[in-house]
């Protein structure tokens, strides 16, 4: 069949039944926003899992009055274990002015002095060291002399860990629930500029039209649909995503301690097409039933 | 039309494959044979009762009988909405119910029908629910146009392309029904009712087309009610009743020439 | 039917709003008068130009005229699928044209209507599609049964009350058409082409069934192209041509009493 | 017009499209589960916020080596605070006994002395004081005597409201997109069942039907599509809560310090009850244009 009268009548089914399109990409881009929403948080949240559970971190309260050489010979020793990438030896005046920094307190609070605040050692674990390996060495640590408190952080881990998978489940979920949705909503908008082309399909077929040459157009509008609510559907993913990128960085990125990524151009391009292949089966499903005219 | 028969070679003939060519056995035999057909709708109701029937190559038959008997039924046989259910319909000596569905659109290639309800396509224009025969059959546009322009006019409706079809009058659409059905020169022309929506002038413009086109060489089955139109001209009649060819006659036989169909033979004679 | 009549009291009408009747005024104008009718589609094709035209309570008219001459398009204004765009049309004296959008089905159902494409639905029984015209009015269910029941014995269908419409013949399709519109017992009965799908026979029969509607008391408006039904009948003739009334005449006139219709007519005068 | 007729032909509607309703009413369903789901989670954290906005905690580490009389005398002082609505004690070895329990970890861990682990007291906050308030009295106490360290969380909970506020917005986000697809759902179904109807439409309309006989079906089919649909989410929704509930409660609670509560009956029946109204709604819209025959 010639390329020529295939686009032609694609464009005549499209002039059509415009309104009737215009309602199905939009719905279907909200799908697929959904879904994409859902592929980002996914990606995120893998994000963050991997930061965490490459990098460990411990940190080391320090009992009062220690000298300042005390504390250095203390992070040296911490620097040579074998699990520790790094240190930082926070003071007590450094712990006062990091917290007066972050309360917008004034006076009262600004009268502390500085014997209120422990000083510590943040120790920075070398990545792929597991939660129990860092679990034993805060208790190592802990021993030393000099050492008041270890935190190793590993109930907050465990539970935003536990969160985390929940999240993800619940992403999984939704992106599959979506996928069901888009094909609903193909499925239906095919059918429905069937049901009101079905005279034009019998007049074809009575006229000796192959399947193919019938079912062409509407492939074509399946995959056309497709395909603009996926990319309009990005679009919007993008726009909102680069919009509210700073704010997402603020609200999570210490929390999580890596910044917020938009999928990769892979994904990207994956999604897009995936709609014009769910456009264009969902599409050749639909028809199958009104070919047998 | 005249150029493409001359650049196709004689009657094109793509049967069940396109491109294939029906080789000498099959122009030796009758176009269209039913032997012993049945065709039941429902255990007690048969629409065909062994039905016998020859149609030669080049012939015009009419095809009557009261509502009911069974005439859209053996037309949507030939043309696979319906298979039979024991008996056999050979096309040019093939048998149609042993069609698989992928050949089927090249069977209907042969065939130009004009259904009894028309099936036309209500919000395409008049160009394009003609057009749209030559379209499937691949031609180029240039040609369509041509083509569809031609038919047109043999129907009354030249000038009318660009009109919505679902906006015409009753006679109107079947006149692009019939239109359609004869754009694409085929080797048979099944018309069912062709002329029940049109006045009696209309009327046998019609059957003369179909006449017109019938001396190219084309087989024609027409089915009507009207029998002023069929009893005034020298064409086999096939009278069914209750799904049984009941009366085999020619027509002119009981042709009486009254009224205004006189005027309008007398007019054709002289002109 | 007769029970029905009865038991309401002459002949039922609900006009512009359920339960109004039609007061003494309505009863003494013509039920349907066409005053310098204009219809228009698009600029420079009148389908109707200046159409004047008054049908008295209880008379039976034949509409005749070529294809597209405008005969569906007047019916049409009548039951307000059209508009028209200048004129006047007074049904028992109070213009279509002003009737409000909620009012157009109570100017319905004082019709009885065949339409020329039959609308007929498909994948609903016979039984249903004549029901519904009842079930609108609101009927009881077993009085729509009996109703139904008759009508469609009265245009030979009985017994075939719970086949698909879609599965039917074009003609049976013709005839369940026919029973829909009879079966309200309207006041004025719309037929356009209402036999163009039936043999000679059934067409006289569903002529004389219209005439005996319109024995009791029915104005009946029947437009045809069909020269050897309305020439028979001593019934007003109005040829239209070209949106204008072309001639007005009564049949019998060139009535030549040759072929099948004189058959049967001879025998409806003996039965 | 006559209820039994009414039903009787909404009946026949519905035998005649039933794959079409399957169809809808699923994807539908699926949309109201995502509705539900949008829903479970901002009833969920919106207790959660409340509960984190009222119950304060502060957790004041002791300096080694205090006698328990001057601990309980602490404790009395940290008791007798305007803002502090109960003290708990615990003493190095409970420290240590918790930590055990917490971590899997046997003989290297057990060796360690109670010394290891500071004493300190837990400190509830009455309800209503803020978290400015909070870190105020926060500071105070670390001025005392015998303490070593507070922990206000003041830090955890900035970034944890920010990821409240952030998944709030994310579920209202979610539940008017949800929205707008179970509308375009509903209303491209009823859409559909009209283009297939379209004749029976027309041929009520022509026979003297008013535009509420005609409308009658359609408009019960969208409610009971609509009550099918929302009410089979319900379903499936509490059948996931109940089930995962335990699961999510030992993910969540420890964290954010509530049950998962599931929706009440007022917001269950609201989400019915929204189902019928939309289905109706839609039903009543899509078929403006059609009665116009
Ligand atoms: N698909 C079908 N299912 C059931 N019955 C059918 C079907 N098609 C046709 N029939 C029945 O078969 C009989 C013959 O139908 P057919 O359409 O062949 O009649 P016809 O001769 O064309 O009549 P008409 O002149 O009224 O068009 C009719 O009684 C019809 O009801
Ligand atoms: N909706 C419409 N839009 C545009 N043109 C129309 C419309 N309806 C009718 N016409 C035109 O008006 C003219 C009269 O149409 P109408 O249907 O009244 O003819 P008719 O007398 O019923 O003919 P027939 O005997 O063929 O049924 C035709 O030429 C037709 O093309
Ligand atoms: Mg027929
Ligand atoms: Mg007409």
């Amino acid at each position: 069949m010639s390329i020529d009268s295939l686009i032609s009548r694609a464009m005549r089914g499209f002039r059509e039944e415009l309104r009737l399109y215009v309602v199905a990409v939009t719905s279907l881009a909200v799908a697929f926003l959904c879904l994409g929403a859902a592929l980002l948080a996914l990606q995120n949240l893998g994000a963050v899992a991997e930061r965490w559970g490459k990098s460990g971190h411990i940190t080391v309260y320090l009992r009062d009055g220690l000298e300042p050489a005390e504390i250095t010979r203390l992070a040296a020793v911490l620097e040579g274990l074998r699990e520790v990438d790094h240190v930082r030896v926070v003071s007590s005046e450094e712990a006062r002015a990091e917290f007066l920094a972050r309360t917008e307190l004034g006076e009262e609070v600004a009268e502390l002095g500085a014997e209120v605040f422990p000083a510590s050692i943040e120790v920075g674990i070398v990545s792929g060291v597991t939660v129990e390996a860092i679990e034993k060495l805060a208790a190592r640590i802990g021993a030393l002399e000099g050492v008041s408190d270890v935190e190793s952080y590993r109930g907050w881990f465990e539970q935003l860990a536990s969160l985390l998978s929940a999240g993800k489940v619940g992403a999984t979920v939704i992106a599959v629930l979506v996928g069901f949705c888009v094909f609903a909503v193909v499925g239906n908008t095919v059918r429905l500029s069937i049901a009101r082309r079905r005279r034009e399909i019998e007049v074809m077929k009575l006229c000796g039209a192959t399947h193919g040459f019938v079912r062409g157009p509407f492939i074509v509008e399946g995959i056309v649909q497709g395909l603009l609510a996926s990319a309009l559907a990005v679009a919007a993913l993008a726009a909102a995503f680069f919009a509210l990128r700073a704010e997402l960085n603020s609200a999570f990125s210490i929390f999580v301690g890596t910044e917020a990524v938009f999928l990769g151009p892979g994904l990207l391009a994956l999604l897009v097409f995936s709609g014009a292949f769910i456009g264009a089966t969902s599409s050749t499903l639909s028809l199958r039933r009104y070919l047998e005219i | 039309m005249v150029s493409n028969r001359e650049s196709r070679g004689g009657r094109p003939f793509a049967f069940f494959r396109a491109g294939a060519r029906v080789g000498a056995e099959g122009a030796e035999r009758p176009i269209l044979a039913f032997e012993d057909v049945y065709k039941f709708f429902g255990k007690d109701q048969p629409a065909l009762r062994g039905l016998n029937l020859t149609i030669e190559r080049g012939e015009f038959v009419f095809l009557t009988g009261p509502s009911g008997a069974g005439k859209s039924t053996l037309l949507k046989l030939v043309y696979r909405e319906l298979t039979v259910d024991s008996g056999r319909i050979l096309f040019c000596g093939r048998d149609i119910a042993r069609l698989t569905d992928r050949s089927i659109p090249f069977l209907r290639r042969n065939l130009g029908i004009v259904f009894q309800d028309f099936k036309v396509v209500p919000h395409w224009t008049v160009f394009e629910n003609v057009a749209i025969a030559l379209e499937i059959l691949e031609l180029p546009a240039r040609l369509v146009r041509s083509r569809v322009g031609e038919a047109l006019e043999r129907v009354g409706l030249s000038g009318r392309g660009d009109e919505r079809v679902g906006t015409l009058s009753g006679g109107e659409q079947q006149r692009v029904a019939v239109a359609r059905a004869i754009v694409s020169e085929p080797a048979l022309l099944l018309a069912d009712e062709p002329t029940g929506n049109l006045d009696p002038t209309l009327a046998v413009d019609v059957l003369t087309l179909f006449e017109e086109i019938h001396q190219t060489g084309t087989t024609v089955l027409f089915a009507t009610h009207d029998h002023g139109l069929i009893e005034r001209r020298d064409h086999r009649i096939l009278s069914l009743e209750q799904g049984r060819v009941y009366d085999v006659r020619r027509g002119l036989a009981s042709w009486s020439s009254s009224g205004v169909h006189a005027v309008r033979e007398a007019r054709r004679a002289a002109g």
